[in-house]
């Protein structure tokens, strides 16, 4: 922990390890007491290679590596790489496996919006707000985990389709949830938008304008709280989007407060999509064969995750391995904005204008990555002395 | 405007004046536009910037392979629900790009990868620094590229 | 005879065991109130004790720049100010073991030994979050001091003494509490900002700058100023109770209004975010100050007349 | 007299023994990891499991903190930072590999920028398998570290190759 000590200057570290963040990722931010002057940014600490990964591992392999891209928004990964790869090989996943996919994708909305209000409060050293959020919000890691079986990482998806249905049962726990987390979200809209000492951390902080957020390309909730209009669901309609169309939450403000009120009021929304889903969920079979050789071909595949619009590319050669996966998360969009937006701020203000875009850092940082060096290596050979070590033996029974 | 009309509009702006671009259009909703004079790249974001069309939505690169001594870079630019992909090659060896900072300030982080797991240089990147490698990452050895061999890495300490 | 009286009172009672007993006992009471009111169970009883003794069976580092003589002396200075200042209170309800005209003051300042010695403890250790951890503790100080100081001398001057047992025998027939609320009030909240309880924890905010002036700190100076701060929660609990909440005459007094002062403490811890210092120092000067004054004024006007 | 310092010096180690087990302070560590395993250490403080309870607090500063909870594969740029981080605790000090990736790389095991778990850089002492582990889980295995602590058994770098030496 060296200081560095310029005149008049003096230049922090948050992160990697550092307690705002829960994910890595160094900034580096220069103050002038307690003005920032200079932002600076280092990723790599979560880059794991997940690109080049999936390069060597075949189609379905793929699913589950990418679902762990990030633990946050996983399932709308998956979702993105499922539909991706179905429209290269020209399949389509049946019309209720459609609806099961934007069911959970907005249920994971609902969970990632409360852990974010959470996550912001802990930030702005409002400890009870993050505890209330965080207690509600095990509510839908409930009925999550009732649907899939797992509280993250909910391996929803299969290539072609889903596979989890949801019984009556399930129904009636999924609507007894989201009635309870509604009341629950219009009480912390509440608190958000009229708790003078909270609304002294967000009203007016880190303002960007809509020209602003246009050049910097910033997406997701952080650009529509500037007031522009972008979010995929509405743009391009994907998987059961069509039959369920999406109201898009914006505000003109664009400060931190306008993301937050932006925020709550896609949890509004996504309670109304849940309920339009579940009173009219078409029956039909949950899963379409899929080959296991893609034909060759690019596609692009845009979706929209819980921080904005996930892009993913996915290039075939004809084989079972993809040649080449680009994955572009939303948090990395959003970063050039925050960088720019943190100069002139207080330092104390630094933890809400990076929470404010709610970053993810695994999801930056993923991209390339090889198989393996050292450890693959050995575990092949390890295969080989196997097999060697089996032909040696039946050898010798023979003789 | 429907993504017919965005397209249009784009292949209007990208065949304007006497730029040497081809365009193809693989599927209703896709444009392709091969860019084949690396000068004219910037002018050319700049017309769709003009024009609102889009934001960029990422830089791919794909690696032809050792055999082939080219790289093909994509930029995909999503206005509504069309996409716009600028298509531009470049040789393996040595090869340059542009940088779009200027025009689009968020092509920075992509444009730094691509230079340190491609090994493309961009001219005129203002933090051309490592973004997503390590700091012990060995120079020359691009992780992305499909000659990576993890041998080229020092073993693991 | 009196000697042993002297020592008994240093080591035992007012002093010594039983305020650090005491101390350990309202951070608890503290910890777990704010718990329920986040809807949590809470640490076990024991929990602050627990904390401390592992703390000090816990190696120490010193970090290399640091002056060494320092960074193991303020701990045990700002521990010693706590310990002292409790032999000017009605400590139980029992009166102080020692008082002389002008104690007061004395105690006042003996209660902000504690964030002067976080401060320079702060900018001996070089780090770079401790120094904004100590430049904000003493920013904080300058906010919030001349506030708690003035609130706490209305009644001084209201009682005709600035000696706290004399306050604390006249605060018995008079609840000042209803003649001067707005001292009350910044009397409390000062104490707030003297312990650096939320919403005045800018300078050990974890999410922006790690543990603040105390980031190098582990071990037995942690241990070491914990129970300084526990300390001086009981000793300022206990001087706004005996001043302002109708004295204590009694253990049973003392305790019910302590612990009634810790609650709306935990209440408010619970309610606010926190606050940027320029908002701190904003909300002293721009409020604290002007509301006190204000208070005096009202007193000096009641006092001609 | 004799007998009597070793009476005091038992009470006192006993007394250090109960301390310990009973405030343990955490800091957590995230060494690439998908954020699966860090939002549920994260949920172990919140109201429905509350692990404040239990004594267990969650401490920013590597100085104040006995175990060290590491979640993630380790990435080669994040490695010196954990060893960093590591060095920094004062003892007592313990490891904790929460996730599969922790554990032995999981499903990044292989990839060029990773250590494949945290036991190839820094010796761990208890490991909570699952991807994510769930928080019940989380506080389950931190619970038999702490019983563990009463009866230490010595340090010793797990045996990941163990299968290796059954073909050497």
């Amino acid at each position: 922990m060296a200081t560095k000590r310029e005149p008049e200057r003096f230049t922090i570290s948050i992160g990697p390890q550092h307690p705002a963040l829960k994910e890595p990722g160094s900034f580096q931010f220069t103050v002038d007491g307690e003005i920032v002057t200079k932002a600076y940014v280092r990723l790599g600490y979560a880059h794991r290679g997940i690109e080049k990964a999936a390069e060597q591992r075949n189609w379905i392999q793929d699913l589950y590596l990418l679902e762990r891209v990030c633990g946050i928004c996983s399932h709308i990964h998956a979702t993105a790489y499922c539909l991706a790869v179905e429209q290269l090989a020209h399949v389509e996943a049946p019309a209720r496996a459609q609806a099961i996919r934007v069911l959970v994708a907005e249920l994971e909305r609902i969970h990632s919006h409360f852990l974010w209000i959470g996550v912001s409060a802990h930030e702005a050293g409002f400890e009870t707000l993050f505890m209330y959020s965080w207690r509600d919000r095990e509510t839908v890691m409930d009925l999550l985990e009732g649907l899939t079986g797992n509280r993250v990482n909910y391996s929803a998806n299969i290539l072609g389709g889903v596979k989890c249905d949801i019984n009556n049962e399930q129904t009636t726990a999924i609507l007894d949830g989201i009635s309870f987390l509604e009341e629950r979200a219009r009480h912390y809209f509440d608190v958000l938008t009229n708790d003078a000492m909270f609304l002294q951390r967000t009203r007016g902080i880190a303002t960007m304008s809509r020209t602003q957020a246009e050049v910097m390309g910033a997406i997701g909730p952080t650009a529509r709280a500037s007031n522009v209009a972008r979010d995929v669901r509405v743009e391009s309609p994907y998987a059961a989007y069509k039959q369920y169309p999406v109201k898009m939450a914006l505000d003109t403000r664009g400060d931190l407060e306008a993301r937050f009120v932006v925020r709550v009021n896609e949890l509004f929304e996504s309670f109304r999509i849940i309920r339009e889903i579940l009173a009219t969920l078409p029956e039909t079979e949950l899963a379409a064969r899929f080959p296991r050789r893609v034909p060759a071909g690019e596609v692009v595949m845009r979706v929209e995750a819980p921080r904005g619009e996930l892009y993913y590319f996915i290039k075939s050669n004809g084989s079972d391995k993809p040649e080449r996966l680009k994955v572009r998360t939303p948090t990395i969009c959003n970063m050039t904005s925050v960088i720019k937006l943190a100069v002139g701020h207080q330092l104390a203000d630094v933890p809400m204008i990076l929470a404010g875009i709610d970053p993810c850092f695994s999801c930056n940082d993923r991209t390339v990555q090889l198989k393996d060096a050292g450890n693959q290596a050995s575990t092949m050979l390890m295969w080989e002395e196997l097999r060697l070590h089996g032909i040696q033996y039946y050898q010798g029974l023979n003789k | 405007m429907n993504s017919e009309e965005i397209l249009t509009l784009a292949s209007g702006i990208v065949q304007s004046w006497d730029w040497a671009t081809e365009i193809s259009r693989p599927n209703p909703k896709q444009l392709d536009v091969k860019v084949n004079v690396l000068q004219e790249l910037v002018p050319i974001v700049v017309g769709l910037r003009v024009k609102r069309l889009g934001y960029l939505s990422a830089i791919v690169c794909l690696d032809g392979g050792p055999e082939t001594n080219d790289m093909e870079v994509l930029y995909h630019f999503c206005p509504g629900d069309a996409i716009i992909a600028l298509r531009v090659h470049v040789p393996r060896d040595g090869g340059t790009l542009p940088s779009l900072c200027e025009v689009v300030p968020g092509a920075e982080v992509f444009e730094r990868e691509l230079r340190e797991m491609f090994g493309i240089e961009i001219t005129g990147l203002h933090t051309p620094d490592r973004l997503y490698l390590p700091d012990d990452w060995p120079a020359g050895v691009y992780p992305m590229r499909k000659d990576f061999d993890p041998k080229m890495l020092s073993p693991r300490p | 005879m009196n000697g042993i009286l002297a020592f008994v009172a240093l080591l035992v009672f007012p002093g010594g065991l039983f305020l650090l007993a005491g101390g350990l006992a309202y951070e608890w009471v503290d910890r777990k109130l704010l718990a329920l009111l986040q809807n949590r169970v809470g640490p076990r009883w024991f929990q602050p004790l627990a904390d401390t003794i592992k703390l000090l069976a816990k190696e120490e580092i010193i970090p290399d720049k640091a002056n060494k003589l320092l960074f193991i002396g303020l701990p045990f200075i700002a521990l010693a100010g706590g310990l002292t200042a409790a032999l000017y209170v009605p400590m139980a309800g029992i009166k102080p073991a020692y008082g002389f005209p002008g104690d007061l003051i004395v105690t006042l300042y003996l209660l902000s030994l504690l964030t002067l010695c976080m401060g320079l403890a702060g900018t001996n250790t070089l780090d770079r979050f401790s120094m904004i951890g100590a430049t904000r503790t003493l920013t904080q100080v300058f906010s919030y001091e001349a506030p708690f100081l003035l609130a706490l001398l209305v009644p001084a001057v209201t009682a005709g003494s600035w000696q706290i047992g004399t306050i604390a025998t006249y605060a018995q027939s008079h609840w000042l509490i209803l003649v001067q609320p707005v001292g009350f009030v910044v009397a409390l909240i000062g104490l707030m900002g003297k312990l650096e309880m939320p919403p005045f924890d800018a300078p050990e905010a974890h999410t922006e700058i790690s543990a603040g002036a105390l980031t190098e700190y582990s071990g037995r100076g942690l241990a070491f100023f914990q129970l300084a701060k526990a300390v001086e929660l009981i000793v300022g609990l206990t001087l706004v109770a005996a001043i302002y909440l109708g004295g204590v005459s009694n253990p049973l007094w003392f305790l019910a209004k302590t612990l009634a002062l810790l609650l709306a403490l935990a209440g408010i811890q619970s309610l606010l975010t926190r606050l940027r210092i320029d908002q701190t120092v904003g909300l002293w000067w721009r409020y604290g100050t002007i509301l006190v004054l204000l208070q005096w004024l009202v007193l000096i006007l009641l006092k001609r007349m | 007299m004799k007998k009597n310092n070793s009476l005091l010096h038992e009470t006192m180690s006993g007394l250090k023994k109960w301390a310990r087990v009973n405030s343990p302070w955490v800091l957590h560590f995230n060494s690439g990891s998908c954020n699966g395993c860090d939002i549920e250490i994260l949920a172990t403080l919140t109201p429905r499991f509350d692990i404040e309870r239990l004594g267990i607090k969650l401490q920013a500063s590597p100085r104040q903190a006995d175990i060290l909870l590491c979640t993630g594969p380790v990435t080669r740029q994040a490695r010196e930072r954990l060893l960093r981080i590591y060095e920094q605790m004062p003892e007592p000090k313990y490891v904790v590999a929460i996730g599969s990736c922790a554990l032995s790389g999981g499903v990044f095991q292989g990839c060029y920028n990773v250590m494949d778990g945290v036991a190839n850089v820094i010796p761990v002492d208890a490991y909570i398998p699952g991807c994510p582990p769930r928080p019940e889980a989380i506080i389950d295995g931190l619970v038999k570290l702490l019983g563990s602590l009463s009866s230490p058994a010595p340090k010793t770098q797990p045996q990941i190759s163990a299968i290796e030496k059954v073909f050497a």
